[in-house]
């Protein structure tokens, strides 16, 4: 019996573990390495309505245990992505999460709209929190009530269950979690980058060419985990999380926090390899720790319980 | 194959000042295609956490052995440096797109011209055309005397023109000074951003390639850290990717 | 000539380094390993009218290239502070930046009124922004009309230059630091730590007695840089730039940010040596970059300069 | 004074599962007061950031040696354990107050209780007590067999009782089982808090010293993240730290 599959709103999922949008591409340069169809699910790059050529380079800078981004949403355009890239994946069993992302507000409706027709996309993940787009993007993900107006427009036009990503370049992030989940969101997914920036030591200015970027990797973990343990008490909708995980340990972490499935980032950037290697021995930890299913870790961090007789850490 | 690897370190050796001559003993040697081709390095697990882009400077197939050449330069490579014979590193290759050999016979004349660390890629590449019978030309270009490596290396497989910036060993000045006086059938080049475009726009009537260099994340082509334009490109979205289209590109290929 | 004096609204430095608040106690553990009078100042723990315990252990964890901490503003208290700690410090060459704490707008003015008469306190600093206190503290620094009338209600009471140090969980960092330079702040220190969390494996509770604590080091470097990057252009009063600074490479990039001086928070821990170690290494880096003198290099991320000759890197 | 000293690798060695013996050649050996003082060890630049806390398990002064035993645990002792001889590693020590051994005289009982990985610091402690001309007896307590380190060490200096949880070794049970039917005139112990609780409340009315272990940040006084509350304290506010008051308490002086 699975110790890992979960089921979320829209995704029956072999195990929760799947690459976060933006760090996995179409999915097309992992394939040289495993079998798609050993992750739970996919969330591929960020669509948009025409295709994206992204910022200038360079466009990543190293920091800390961590690194900054820059990319700017490039990406093939709508039309490919549900004409090539979309119909590749469906020779895989997993299901699709399909990031949505724009300038305005018809941008967003108007890929939600095609985009969750598409058979083997299962979800979408609303991108309103990208901080390296001008304009749009990070002003959807820090104003409640915008936030919230924006996943309405889209959950009307939507096929498939909403996800909206969230910014954590906020001072409430409850606040944007509760106004989402007015707004008729299906699940959460957190966190987008926190905003950074590297200064050239020789020159004095910023190594990115966007000057800002976003800062991804184990250094943001400590903030994903402190975010999602206040959403999750706060909201009644699952979150996936994300942030910094780069083995079996940081997964159950987050879930302890509260997550109820995670997005693997940058960690596939450093080990093509992370997500099998993390779902191989998820199953061995929960052992460890005394669990017979993963979805019993979900939200210990917070929740009530009794001593459990199974625990045998 | 793209592999990972964890390979043993069996010689690491400071050839200049700051620079490292590291042998490893690899199976993903098999897997190499063209001389040009680079490996990805993680030297710790999370500071620094990006893998580094090392080239490949020559390999040998059947004793299952890959060299390296590489500056000690921030984090990465100070870390790099410290490792020793008999230790293990991680290696992800090899990667991207090399040198093409195919386009030159054998008798012609190839000029191979590199610029500080962007020397090493060439040395394999000089071997494999002189073993295909192609004359080679060296045009070696480096800061300052004490920074010079190789070239008595680069001498075995041909004329080699070394040029400082400082004039403290070797022609004083850039390399594009010596080519002007050199005849050659194909140019092949690696080196410094302002060299490239240098050379690009001098020869862009001879059949040339030239090896880039770009900030990667991933590598392998998933990231679009490493995106470069395309010259006249109307619509303004096309690309190529250094890690996996490159990092050699035909002259014109993309924008430098 | 020294390259490394700075001159700020009460402060004459001998040099822009110096240990962060909380970071330091009040300076007697260090003046073991080393003369104070070498700092350009200190930044004397958080102190608030009464005595306070703080919060109860464990009160920090370690993260990736970070830490968190939870302590919880202990300290002896004002009257102990001003009447012990102060006067013991007087036999340096140094002077003294006051952290000024408390739950309540009267706590922060009567703290205030009494430690900025102390000789050796040249400057305040407005802790309105630390994580780990319960009532008070955080709020303060999220609201820009609540930080900005605190910090007028401490400036007609002080009787030296006020600093207000700013926290990096907002969503718009420069409209807190507008309002508090509307408010009178000479100037801001940035930034104090953000609002993380980790969480034990085998518990899966928080490892931090206080559950979430202050995100401090290496890790946040980069969100550091950001944030001074945007408030040195938005204001005209000066930053006293600090979070993962451990090298004389990092007081550099935050000169370059907008920094006109900088704090060592963290690194103190790691290295006792760490202050008087930046300070000895600085001018051959100054010399190597090209520069005369540290001042010259403050904002060049953002200000315009023409070809500098005398730049030498 | 508190020393910070790169210190060479003399002497790493795996002495039972998972715990090992670091043996450095440092001069801040000369600096050292009492057995049961630590040393704060840090074994990366920015990953794991934090020093790590280790009881110092034995010294020769006129050597300049020192020896630490530790469990392979987490990040940072997984980083150390993977150093080798000639490697140098970064102290800052000695820190904190030790065992007092002025507390007994010559022909005096002293019982030395250490639990896993407190056993360390009670060998040196040990040592010193024995030449001194006191009679030590030690109770030793570990998970299960494989954890059993430096029993023959203990035994050269005096009765020694081990206990194993799982009863693989030694007596089955807690070092409280054993400790219950012997005569001493002094205790000293070092171990998980569980065991120093439980020691605390049965033996209040012996002259009790107890080593305790607090995370910490900077180690020697100035960040008050190892501060424990005092008992009987009416005003909430007074404090002990680990780090620079301990590690080792006289029993009540801290509320455990
Ligand atoms: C395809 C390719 C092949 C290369 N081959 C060689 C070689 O054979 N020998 C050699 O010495 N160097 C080579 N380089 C450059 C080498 O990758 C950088 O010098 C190295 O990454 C610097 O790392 P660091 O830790 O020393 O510096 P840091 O300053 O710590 O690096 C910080 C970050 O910036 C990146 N970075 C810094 N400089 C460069 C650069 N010039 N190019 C790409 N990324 C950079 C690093 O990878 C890292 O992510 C090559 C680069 C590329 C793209
Ligand atoms: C005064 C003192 C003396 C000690 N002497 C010894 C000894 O002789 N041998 C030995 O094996 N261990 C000893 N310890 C415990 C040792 O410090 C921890 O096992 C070690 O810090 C764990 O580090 P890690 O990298 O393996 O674990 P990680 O889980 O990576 O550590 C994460 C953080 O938690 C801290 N931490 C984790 N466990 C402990 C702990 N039990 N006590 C204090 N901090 C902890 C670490 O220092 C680090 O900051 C001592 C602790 C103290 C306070
Ligand atoms: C190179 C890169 C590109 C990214 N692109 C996107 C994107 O297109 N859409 C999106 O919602 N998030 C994007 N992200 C954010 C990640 O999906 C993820 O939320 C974040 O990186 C934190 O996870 P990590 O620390 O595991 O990387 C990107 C991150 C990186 C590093
Ligand atoms: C253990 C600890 C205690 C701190 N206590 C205080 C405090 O009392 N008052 C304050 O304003 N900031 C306090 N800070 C925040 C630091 O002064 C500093 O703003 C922050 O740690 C970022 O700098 P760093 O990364 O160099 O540590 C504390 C930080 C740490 C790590
Ligand atoms: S480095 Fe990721 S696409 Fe090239
Ligand atoms: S560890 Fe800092 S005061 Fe004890």
């Amino acid at each position: 019996m699975s110790k890992l599959n979960i089921e979320l709103p829209g995704l029956k999922l072999k195990n929760p573990i799947m690459p976060a949008s933006g760090c996995f591409g179409f999915g097309r340069e992992y394939s040289q390495f495993y079998d798609l169809s050993l992750l739970g699910a996919i969330m591929i790059k960020a669509t948009t309505v025409e295709p994206r050529f992204g910022n200038p380079t360079p466009r990543v800078a190293e920091t800390a245990a961590g690194m900054l981004n820059a990319i700017g949403l490039q990406n093939p355009g709508l039309e490919k992505v549900v004409g090539e890239e979309l119909p590749w994946l469906s020779q895989y069993d997993v299901p699709i999460i399909a990031n949505v992302a724009g300038s305005v507000e018809e941008d967003y409706v108007a890929v939600a709209r095609e985009i969750s027709k598409v058979p083997n996309v299962h979800a979408l993940e609303l991108n309103i929190s990208c901080p390296n787009v001008k304009h749009g993007g990070i002003t959807f993900g820090t104003i409640p009530e915008v936030a919230k107006q924006l996943t309405w427009k889209v959950k009307e036009v939507s096929d498939v269950p909403v996800y909206v990503k969230l910014s954590p370049n906020v001072t409430n992030i409850v606040e944007m979690a509760k106004a989402v989940e007015d707004g008729g969101a299906d699940g959460l997914t957190m966190i987008n980058t926190l905003v950074g920036m590297r200064l050239d030591m020789k020159t004095g200015k910023p190594i990115l060419a966007n000057r800002t970027g976003g800062l991804s990797g184990p250094a943001v973990k400590p903030v994903a985990i402190r975010m999602i343990y206040e959403v999750s008490q706060a909201v009644s909708i699952p979150i996936i999380g994300m942030g910094g995980i780069s083995s079996a340990e940081d997964v159950i972490e987050f879930f302890y926090a509260g997550a109820s499935a995670v997005a693997v980032g940058t960690a596939n950037f450093v080990d093509p390899f992370v997500c099998p290697d993390i779902i191989e021995k998820l199953p061995a930890l929960l052992d460890r720790l005394g669990f017979e299913h993963i979805s019993e870790c979900q939200g210990r961090s917070w929740k009530e319980h009794g001593q459990r007789t199974y625990h045998r850490a | 194959m793209i592999q990972k690897e964890l390979c043993r370190i069996i010689g690491q050796r400071e050839i200049a000042a700051d620079i490292y001559e590291l042998t490893i003993k690899a199976n993903l040697v098999k897997e190499i295609s063209e001389p040009g081709q680079f490996v990805h390095i993680r030297v710790a697990k999370h500071d620094p956490l990006l893998r580094r882009p090392i080239s490949i400077s020559s390999y040998d197939k059947e004793a299952r052995q890959l060299k390296m050449i590489y500056r000690k330069e921030g984090k990465g490579t100070t870390l790099l440096a410290e490792m020793v014979e008999g230790m293990e590193v991680d290696i992800l290759g090899p990667l991207g797109n090399g040198f093409p050999i195919e386009e030159v016979s054998a008798g012609e004349t190839a000029l191979l011209v590199g610029g500080g660390i962007g020397v090493p890629p060439l040395y394999e590449l000089s071997k494999q055309l002189k073993a295909k019978g192609v004359k080679v030309i060296h045009v070696l270009g480096f800061q300052t005397k004490s920074a010079v490596f190789y070239e008595q290396e680069f001498l075995q497989n041909g004329e080699t023109f070394v040029t400082t910036v400082d004039g403290s060993y070797g022609f004083k000045g850039f390399v594009t000074d010596i080519m002007k006086d050199l005849q050659f059938d194909i140019l092949y080049t690696c080196g410094p951003t302002p060299m490239l475009r240098a050379i690009e726009q001098k020869y862009s009537n001879k059949k040339l390639f030239l090896s880039l260099e770009e900030r990667m994340g991933c590598g392998v082509g998933a990231c679009f850290a490493c995106v470069c334009k395309r010259p006249n490109d109307l619509s303004g979205v096309s690309y190529k990717k250094v890690c996996s289209d490159g990092p050699v590109f035909r002259a014109g290929e993309v924008f430098i």
